[in-house]
C-alpha cells in the first residue's frame, strides 16, 4: 500500500466482523454437526423410521421435538437426515476438486492445445444450467443420492476451475510461475504446493462451502419435490420431512415443518457465512 | 477483479485512426462475430454432453429421442430406424432435429404431443420471470451493497444486512410453501374477518396474474441465497471498482467519480450476474414446479419425474441457449463499458 | 494569501496496521515557497506517499493524524479533518471511530475546490493511475477545462493536440484517440505531466514520476518536466528517491528518513558530492550513488527501517552515534543559511 | 389497513364474479381425451363431457337412449339392432352415421388399439350397417344383459384414417357429438371445453363452458373450492368432510362409487408372492382396520374379496381375514420364510426378504398409508422398498414394465363389476389389467363361467363362488372401500352424478 498513491474511498470490511460472520456460520452448521456424530456413534434417541411415538405428538420429555404424523421422533429423523446426506455430499465435493483441478490446471497451464480443450469443456459445463443436469441425472438414476450428488459436483467443477485459473493469473502477474520455472521446480511442486496449497486454498475452499450449500439446497429441493428423484421415503431428509408435514399449516401441527425447514435455512446459512469469510480472507491477503 | 469465471477476459480490437465510437462498433461486431461462434461450439458441446449423459443411462429412454413429428413413417418404425443407427448417426439425426425446432414428441407428460409446442408458450412465461426475478435480484443486491459501504460503521444497517444473508439462505421452495400456505390462509383469514375481498388471483399458485407473479419474482430474487451472492459479490466488485489505483488520477482531474466508479463496476457485475443465472434457472425450476405455474421449469421438473426425456432434453437445451445469448450479450455490454477489456495487440 | 505554496508543520501521521496503530511520519517540517521546486528525498517506505496522500486529502479511515498543520496556498487543509488517532497519557495511540461524513465532507469543501485546477498531480505509474475510461483526448481536454479557461470544442481539441506536441509526441491524432492502458509507460507519464500542467496549476505535486521507467527516457522525462514547469512557473513539490532528478529540477530538497526530516535545504549543499554533508544518512545516500558509478565494493546490510521510539530514528545504522542520540530525539535546526539538519553531533560528517 | 388493501384489490381486478361455467380441479391431469385409450379416472370423468355412447351409462343396470333411438334385441339374445338418431353431427360438423358405430367397435377389437376395454369388445363378433342409422351387432356368444355392453363412446370413423386408435391419438383433435366441445389444452395441463350448440337431446341445463385443472396439492384444492375459484372437486378426502360440512357455499355429494382399494401383487418373478400362504400371511399380519382409522378416519369398510361391498355382487359370507400377527408369524415360518440370522427380517431360500413397493406420489395421506403398509410388513419381518412416483411413471412400471411386487392402487367399476380382465390369465399382458400376471385355472374357469352365465342369478351364484375362491386364493391383498363425496359449490343445481362416470347428466346442470 505504501510506495503508490490510492485512494481507496471505502474502507474494507473489518476484521471483527468478518470473524463475528465465520463464527455465527460455524455456529448455524453445529446442529447438523450434531446429528452426523450422533448418527455415527448411534446416539440417536430413537430409530428414525420406526413409528414409535403418537401421531403428530407434540414435544415431551421422550421425544424432545414431537413426532410427525407417523409418530416417528422428529429429533431422531433430523440428525439421521444430516447423517444420510453426509457422505453423497463429501462425493460431491470430491468429484467437483478432482474435476475442477484437473481442468483448471490444465486450462491456464495446459498449453494451447490442452487450454483450448479444457477451457471449452468448462464453458460447455458452464452453459447447462445446474440444477436441470441434475434433473437430467436424476431422472436416469432415479432417487440415487450418490450419483445426484456426482452430478452436483461435476457441475460445480468450473468454479473451482475459476478458482484456480484467477490464482494462477496473479501468480502470473507476480512473475512467479515463471521464475519458479526456470528455477527447475517440477511442474507438479508449483500446481500442488504453490497454487493449490500456497495461494488458492482459502478461495477453493470457500468455493467448497459453496458447493456444499448447494448441494443441501439440490438435495432438500428435490427431496421435498417428489417426483421419484430426491431422497424417497422412509429415508430421512429434510426436504421429504417438510413435504410430509405439508398439510401442517392447514391442520394446525406446525412443528413437523417448520423444524427441519429451519434446518435447512441455517445450516445452508452456515455453509455460505464460512464460505463468504474464506473468501473475504483470500481478498484481503491477495 | 475478482475471480471472475466466465468472462472472455482479454479480446483484440484493431486500432486505426477512426473516431472512438467507430472503433468501438467496429470492435464490438467483430467482437460479436467470434464470440458468436464460440457460443456455437459451446453449445454443440453442451448437446453432445446432454446427449452422452443420455446414452449412459441404463434404460432404453435414449430411444425416445427419435423423431416424431414426421407423418410419413410411424412412430414405432422411426424409433427403430433410430436405434439401428451408429451412436454418432443418432447424434447427428437428434442434433438434426433439433436445429430444425423438432425436438421429437412427449412420451409421457402429454403423449404424442410435438415437445416444440411445449416448451414455446412455457418458455417466455419462465424469460419474464427469469428476467425480472434477477433485475430485482441485481438492483436489491446493489442497494444492500452501496448501504454496506456506506453505511458499514452504522451497527442497525449491519443488522439488516445479517437479516438478508438470513433470509437468503432460505430455499425458495421453503419460500413458496410459506406462501401457498401462509398467504392463502392469510387471505382467507382477513376474509372471513371481513377485512377484505377475496381477491381474483386467490388462492395464490393458480394463476400468474400480477400480485402473485411479483411474489414468485421477489422469491426468485432473494432465495435460494441469490441476494446474499449479489450483495457480496457487488460489494467486493464496489470496493474494488472505487479503490482502483486510477481514482486517483479521476479524483485529481475532478472527474466524476460515480461515472468512473460504474463503469468499473459494470464489466464483473455483469459477469456476476450471467454467472448466477445457471443457479437462478435452477431456482426457477424449483419455485415453478413447487407452484405448478406452467413454464420451462415446470416442464423441465414434471419430465424429470415421469421421465420423459425428450421434453426434459429440449428444455435443458432451450435454456443453455438463453443462457449463452445473455452471457454473450453481457459480455459485449461489459467490453463496450471498459475499454482495459479490449486489449490491443 | 501567503506566498508560501504549501508549508507543513509539525505533522504526524499514524497508520493502522495489522499489529496495530504505527507511526510513519513524524514531525515534519516543509515550507515551499511559491515557484519553487521542491524535492521530498527518500527511500521506499520513508513515508513520502503518506504525506502527499495527507496533503492531496487521499486517503480517508487511515491517516491518524495527531497533530501539525498543512497549509495548501495558505489554506490550512488539515483543519476541518476529523481526527481518527488520539494519544492517551503514555503517548500511546488509538484508533477512534472513522467519521465517513465529516471526512466526505471535508473533501468536498476543503480540497475539491481546488484539486485539478490549483494542485495537479503526476502520479507514479501513469498507465494504472489515469482513468481507464477515456480517451488521452478526452482527458487533456477535462484538463484544459479545469484551468477555467472558456473554450469551444474545436478550440479544445485543437489545444489538447498541442500539449501532445508540446509533449515531444508524434502522430498526436491517433495518440489523442488512444486509451491510457494503450500506451507505453513513456508516452502515458508524459500525457500525465501534460495533464497535470494543462489546468495551469499553482501546485504540481510529483509522486516519483520516474520510478519505473528506463534510463534514457527518465532523463528525458525530467528535462521535459524541467522545462515545461519552469516555464510555466509552476511550483512543484517532487516526491522521489531518484537524486539525479532531484539535482536537475529541485532548488530545494529535504531528506526524509523514517518519516522524519533528517536534513533540508538548497540542492546544491545537499546533494553536491563535493560538498560534505551533515547529515549521515544523507552521506550514506550520496556515498552509495558515488560507490554504485566508481563499481566500488558496496554497504553491505539492509537499511530496512525499524526505527526506535525514541531517539534518532537513524540511530541503529548510524556509525557516529552518541549517548544523547538514544535518549533524546534531534530536532531540526538551522545551519548556515536556510540548511538544516537534525542530528545531535556537532560537525560536518566526513 | 382496508383501505390499502382495497386499492391492492382494484388493481389486481375484481374477484370471482363474471366467470361463467364449471370449473373443477382433479388432483392430476387427464392423460388422454380418447375414451378407448382412457385408464384413469380424471380422463375418464373429462371423456364423459365429450362423448357418447349408443346408450347412456347404466345406472342400477338401466340404460336410455343416447345416439341410438331405439334398439331391438333378438330373441335368443344374440344380436342387437340400434336405430340411431339421425340428426347428430360430430363436433366438427360432420354427420355421425353407422359407420361411426362400425368403426369404434372394429377399432376396439383391433389388437393394435391400446385399449384397457379390449374384454368388453370382444364380445362382439360381427357388426354390420343396413343403411345409414341403423346398426346391427351380432355377439360371439349369448350374453346375459346385452345392452350393458354398449356403455362405450362412440368414436368418429374419419378422425382416424389408420382404421385403428394408436396410442399417440391420445390428444390428438378430439371430436366427439357430447354436450361439450374441446377448446384447448393448455400448456399448464387444464383442459377448457365449450358448449356444443349442436347438442338438443331435451335437456335442460345451461352450463357454458367446463375447465379442468390439474392442482396436485389436497389442501389447495380444498381452499379453492371453499373461495370459489372452482366449482367441484370430484372426491374429497375423508378427513377433509367435517370442514365442508360447515360450509354453505359448499354441498357435498355422497356418491356410492363401486370402488375398492387394495394391494397388487406381481406374481411374475417373485416366488415368494407366488405362494399362497405367504400372501395369506400378509394379509393376516396387516392391520387394516387400525390404518383405515388412522388415515381415513374410518370412513370405508374393510373388504373381503374382489368386488365392491355397494355392488350386487360382493359376498357378505365371506368375512374379511381379521388381523391376527401371531397367526401371520405361523403362517411365515410355515412358509420357510425365517428370520435365521436374528436381524429381525426374514430369510427366504438365504436371502433376506424384500418386497418393491410401488405407489403414486399423489397425497400425503396415500404416502402415509404406504409408508404405514412398508413399518408394518417390516414388524413382520419383510423388508420393503418403496418409491413413489409421479402417474405416467407410475403407470409405465406397473402396466408396461411390470417393475414392482406390491403396488398400492385402487380399482372402480360400473355396475357391471366385470373382473374378468382383472384376474383372468389372459389379459396379464402389457397395457392389460391383469398386471400383476396372476393366473389360476379355478379362477379362469369361474370366470369364463360367469361370462357365459344364462341369466343374473346364475351369475349371482358364480360371483359369490368367484369372491371365495378369490378371498382364499389373494391375488391382490383386498384393503378397503371408502366412502365417497364430490363437493360441489352451491352455485351449480339441479346436480346429479353417475356413480362411475360422474359427468354423465352435466347436460341437465344448471348454474345460478
Amino acid at each position: 500500500m505504501i510506495g503508490s498513491l490510492r485512494w481507496s474511498r471505502f474502507p474494507s470490511v473489518t476484521k471483527s466482523s468478518r470473524y463475528l460472520g465465520m463464527a455465527i456460520g460455524i455456529i448455524c452448521l453445529v446442529p447438523a454437526t450434531l446429528g452426523v456424530v450422533a448418527a455415527a456413534f448411534g446416539w440417536l434417541p430413537h430409530d428414525p423410521l420406526q413409528f414409535i411415538g403418537e401421531s403428530n405428538g407434540g414435544p415431551s420429555l421422550q421425544h424432545f421435538l414431537g413426532c410427525d404424523s407417523l409418530g416417528r421422533d422428529l429429533l431422531s429423523r433430523l440428525w439421521a437426515a444430516a447423517a444420510y446426506f453426509t457422505p453423497p455430499g463429501a462425493l460431491a465435493m470430491v468429484v467437483a476438486l478432482s474435476l475442477g483441478v484437473v481442468l483448471g490446471v490444465a486450462e491456464s497451464l495446459g498449453g494451447r492445445f490442452w487450454g483450448a480443450i479444457s477451457s471449452w469443456c468448462l464453458q460447455v459445463m458452464d452453459s447447462l444450467p445446474k440444477f436441470v443436469l441434475v434433473l437430467l441425472v436424476a431422472a436416469i438414476a432415479r432417487s440415487n443420492l450418490i450419483w445426484i450428488m456426482a452430478a452436483v459436483g461435476a457441475t460445480f467443477a468450473p468454479q473451482i476451475a475459476a478458482a484456480i485459473r484467477s490464482s494462477v493469473e496473479r501468480l502470473r502477474a507476480a512473475a512467479f510461475i515463471e521464475a519458479e520455472k526456470s528455477l527447475g521446480v517440477s511442474m507438479t511442486r508449483i500446481v500442488f504446493f504453490h497454487i493449490l496449497w500456497g495461494h488458492a486454498r482459502h478461495v477453493i475452499l470457500a468455493q467448497l462451502m459453496s458447493l456444499m450449500a448447494y448441494a443441501l439446497l439440490v438435495e432438500t429441493s428435490l427431496s421435498y419435490l417428489g417426483g421419484e428423484l430426491g431422497v424417497q421415503e422412509p429415508t430421512p431428509s429434510w426436504g421429504n420431512m417438510i413435504a410430509l408435514a405439508r398439510d401442517g399449516v392447514f391442520t394446525g401441527n406446525l412443528l413437523p415443518a417448520i423444524i427441519p425447514a429451519i434446518m435447512i435455512s441455517i445450516t445452508i446459512l452456515g455453509f455460505s457465512l464460512v464460505g463468504q469469510g474464506l473468501l473475504q480472507l483470500w481478498e484481503e491477503r491477495a | 477483479m475478482s475471480d471472475s469465471t466466465l468472462s472472455i477476459s482479454s479480446h483484440t480490437l484493431p486500432i486505426g485512426p477512426r473516431s472512438d465510437s467507430g472503433r468501438l462498433i467496429l470492435g464490438l461486431l467483430s467482437l460479436a462475430a467470434r464470440e458468436l461462434i464460440a457460443t456455437i461450439l459451446v453449445l454443440i458441446g453442451a448437446s453432445l454432453l446432454l446427449f452422452l449423459v443420455l446414452k449412459a443411462a441404463p434404460s432404453e429412454d435414449h430411444l425416445q429421442l427419435r423423431l416424431g413429428q414426421s407423418t410419413s413413417v410411424t412412430a414405432e418404425q422411426a424409433g427403430e430406424t433410430f436405434a439401428s443407427e451408429t451412436l454418432a448417426g443418432q447424434y447427428v439425426t437428434w442434433l438434426e432435429g433439433v436445429v430444425t425446432g423438432d425436438f421429437g414428441t412427449s412420451k409421457a407428460l402429454q403423449r404424442g404431443r410435438p415437445v416444440a409446442d411445449l416448451l414455446k408458450p412455457a418458455f417466455f412465461a419462465s424469460f419474464k420471470l427469469l428476467a425480472a426475478g434477477l433485475f430485482l435480484s441485481a438492483l436489491l443486491g446493489l442497494l444492500a451493497a452501496t448501504l454496506s459501504i456506506f453505511r458499514s460503521r452504522n451497527p442497525l444497517w449491519r443488522i439488516t444486512l445479517g437479516l438478508t444473508s438470513l433470509t437468503s439462505a432460505i430455499p425458495v421452495f421453503l419460500y413458496v410453501y410459506a406462501l401457498v400456505a401462509g398467504g392463502n390462509r392469510l387471505i382467507a383469514w382477513g376474509a372471513a374477518q371481513q377485512h377484505w375481498q377475496i381477491p381474483g388471483w386467490f388462492p395464490l399458485p393458480m394463476s400468474p396474474d400480477f400480485v402473485p407473479w411479483f411474489f414468485a419474482v421477489l422469491i426468485l430474487a432473494v432465495g435460494d441465497g441469490s441476494l446474499m451472492d449479489m450483495t457480496q459479490r457487488f460489494g467486493s466488485e464496489l470496493r474494488h471498482s472505487a479503490g482502483d489505483e486510477h481514482m486517483v488520477g479521476v479524483r485529481m482531474m475532478n472527474i466524476s467519480v460515480p461515472v468512473v466508479i460504474a463503469r468499473g463496476f459494470l464489466p464483473g457485475a455483469l459477469s456476476h450476474i450471467s454467472r448466477r443465472i445457471s443457479f437462478v434457472l435452477g431456482s426457477l425450476v424449483v419455485l415453478e414446479a413447487a407452484l405448478g405455474w406452467p413454464g420451462l421449469g415446470y416442464l423441465a421438473w414434471r419430465a424429470a419425474a415421469e421421465r420423459d426425456m425428450p421434453v426434459l432434453l429440449g428444455a435443458a437445451l432451450l435454456m443453455a441457449v438463453a443462457l449463452r445469448l445473455v452471457l454473450m450479450v453481457f459480455d459485449l455490454v461489459g467490453t463496450a463499458a471498459d475499454p482495459r477489456r479490449r486489449v490491443t495487440k | 494569501m501567503s506566498d508560501m505554496a504549501l508549508k507543513v508543520e509539525g505533522l504526524t501521521i499514524y497508520l493502522e496496521g495489522r499489529t496495530g496503530m504505527r507511526r510513519v511520519v513524524n514531525k515534519v517540517q516543509m515550507t515551499v515557497p511559491m515557484g519553487h521546486i521542491y524535492a521530498l528525498l527518500g527511500e521506499s517506505g520513508s513515508g513520502k506517499t503518506c504525506i502527499v496522500q495527507t496533503i492531496l486529502g487521499l486517503h480517508p479511515g487511515v491517516p491518524g493524524v495527531v497533530s501539525g498543520t498543512a497549509e495548501v496556498l495558505g489554506l490550512n487543509v488539515l483543519e476541518k479533518l476529523p481526527k481518527y488517532v488520539e494519544l492517551d497519557e503514555s503517548s500511546t495511540p488509538t484508533a477512534i471511530r472513522k467519521d465517513m461524513h465529516g471526512w466526505n465532507r471535508t473533501i468536498r469543501d476543503v480540497w475539491a475546490p481546488m484539486m485539478g485546477s490549483k494542485v495537479t498531480l503526476i502520479p507514479q505509474d501513469a498507465t494504472t493511475a489515469l482513468s481507464p475510461f477515456h480517451t488521452v483526448g478526452c482527458l487533456l481536454q477535462k484538463a484544459i477545462s479545469n484551468s477555467g479557461k472558456q473554450l469551444g470544442r474545436e478550440e479544445l481539441r485543437k489545444e489538447a493536440l498541442n500539449w501532445l506536441r508540446r509533449m515531444e509526441m508524434y502522430d498526436v491524432e491517433s495518440v489523442s484517440n488512444r486509451y491510457v492502458h494503450e500506451l507505453s509507460g513513456g508516452m502515458a507519464q508524459r500525457v500525465a505531466i501534460a495533464l497535470a500542467l494543462a489546468s495551469e496549476p499553482r501546485i504540481v505535486i510529483a509522486d516519483e514520476p520516474t520510478t519505473g521507467l528506463d534510463a534514457t527516457l527518465r532523463i528525458q522525462l525530467i528535462a521535459l518536466m524541467a522545462s515545461m514547469v519552469k516555464n510555466r512557473k509552476a511550483t512543484l513539490f517532487l516526491v522521489t528517491h531518484d537524486m539525479d532528478a532531484a539535482r536537475i529540477l529541485a532548488n530545494e530538497v529535504a531528506v526524509l528518513y523514517a518519516g522524519s526530516v533528517v536534513e533540508s535545504g538548497p540542492v546544491e549543499k545537499i546533494l553536491d558530492p563535493t560538498y560534505k554533508p551533515k547529515h549521515p544518512y544523507t552521506w550514506f545516500l550520496l556515498e552509495s550513488e558515488r560507490r554504485l558509478l566508481q563499481g566500488a565494493e558496496m554497504f553491505k546490510g539492509s537499511r530496512s527501517i525499524s526505527p526506535p521510539d525514541e531517539g534518532c530514528p537513524y540511530i541503529i545504522h548510524c556509525p557516529r552515534a552518541i549517548e544523547r542520540c538514544g535518549a533524546e530525539r534531534p530536532t531540526l535546526t538551522p545551519e548556515g543559511d536556510e540548511h538544516q539538519i537534525a542530528c545531535w553531533v556537532e560537525g560536518d560528517y566526513r | 389497513m382496508k383501505r390499502v388493501l382495497a386499492l391492492v384489490i382494484l388493481m389486481v381486478g375484481t374477484a370471482t364474479s363474471g366467470m361463467a361455467g364449471l370449473r373443477y380441479a382433479e388432483a392430476t391431469a387427464p392423460t388422454s381425451l380418447n375414451p378407448m385409450l382412457v385408464a384413469d379416472m380424471p380422463s375418464l370423468r373429462s371423456t364423459e363431457l365429450m362423448y357418447e355412447g349408443l346408450v347412456s351409462p347404466p345406472i342400477a343396470g338401466e340404460v336410455e337412449p343416447a345416439l341410438a333411438k331405439s334398439w331391438s334385441i333378438s330373441p335368443d339374445e344374440s344380436s342387437v339392432t340400434f336405430n340411431l338418431r339421425s340428426d347428430v353431427k360430430w363436433h366438427d360438423g360432420t354427420p355421425f352415421t353407422a359407420q361411426d358405430v362400425i368403426f369404434t367397435i372394429e377399432a376396439g377389437k383391433d389388437p393394435r388399439t391400446a385399449t384397457a376395454l379390449g374384454a368388453q369388445f370382444e364380445a362382439f363378433e360381427l357388426v354390420e350397417a343396413p343403411d345409414d342409422h341403423t346398426v346391427v351387432v351380432n355377439f360371439r356368444r349369448n350374453v346375459l344383459n346385452p345392452l350393458l355392453y354398449f356403455d362405450f363412446k362412440i368414436l368418429p370413423a374419419h378422425g382416424f384414417p389408420e382404421g385403428y386408435v394408436a396410442a399417440e391419438a391420445a390428444i390428438e383433435s378430439p371430436i366427439g357429438t357430447g354436450p361439450f366441445k374441446y377448446k384447448e389444452w393448455t400448456h399448464a395441463g387444464e383442459i377448457k371445453f365449450t358448449r356444443n350448440a349442436n347438442y338438443d337431446r331435451g335437456n335442460t341445463g345451461g352450463i357454458k363452458e367446463v375447465e379442468v385443472s390439474p392442482v396436485p396439492d389436497d389442501n389447495i384444492r380444498n381452499e379453492l373450492l371453499r373461495y370459489g375459484a372452482v366449482d367441484l372437486l370430484p372426491q374429497v378426502r375423508p378427513k377433509d368432510i367435517p370442514a365442508f360440512e360447515e360450509l354453505t357455499s359448499v354441498r357435498l355429494y355422497p356418491y356410492s362409487t363401486l370402488s375398492y382399494s387394495y394391494l397388487g401383487l406381481n406374481f411374475r418373478d417373485n416366488p415368494l408372492l407366488r405362494m399362497r400362504v405367504f400372501r395369506q400371511a400378509l394379509i393376516s399380519g396387516i392391520d387394516r382396520e387400525e390404518m383405515l382409522k388412522a388415515h381415513y378416519g374410518n370412513r370405508g369398510t374393510i373388504i373381503s374379496g374382489p368386488f365392491p361391498p355397494a355392488s350386487w355382487a360382493y359376498n357378505f359370507d365371506v368375512k374379511p381375514w381379521p388381523h391376527d400377527r401371531r397367526r401371520a408369524e405361523a403362517l411365515l415360518d410355515e412358509a420357510g420364510v425365517s428370520d435365521t440370522d436374528g436381524d429381525g427380517i426374514r430369510e427366504f431360500e438365504g436371502s433376506p426378504v424384500s418386497l418393491r413397493i410401488v405407489s403414486l406420489a399423489q397425497s400425503e395421506v396415500q404416502k402415509a398409508v404406504v409408508l404405514d403398509l412398508q413399518q408394518q410388513l417390516k414388524n413382520l419381518g419383510i423388508g420393503a422398498d418403496v418409491r413413489f412416483m409421479e402417474p405416467m411413471a407410475w403407470k409405465k412400471a406397473v402396466f408396461e414394465d411390470h417393475d414392482f411386487d406390491m403396488v398400492l392402487a385402487e380399482w372402480t367399476f360400473d355396475n357391471s363389476v366385470n373382473i374378468y380382465t382383472l384376474f383372468h390369465s389372459t389379459q396379464s399382458g402389457p397395457n392389460q389389467n391383469n398386471f400383476g400376471g396372476y393366473a389360476n385355472a379355478d379362477t379362469d374357469r369361474l370366470l369364463d363361467d360367469s361370462r357365459d352365465a344364462a341369466n343374473s342369478e346364475m351369475l349371482r351364484a358364480l360371483y359369490g363362488e368367484l369372491h371365495k375362491q378369490l378371498h382364499n386364493e389373494l391375488p391382490y391383498l383386498f384393503l378397503w372401500s371408502l366412502n365417497r363425496y364430490a363437493a360441489i359449490s352451491s352455485r351449480i343445481e339441479n346436480v346429479r352424478l353417475h356413480p362411475f362416470y360422474f359427468f354423465s347428466y352435466i347436460a341437465d346442470w344448471t348454474e345460478k
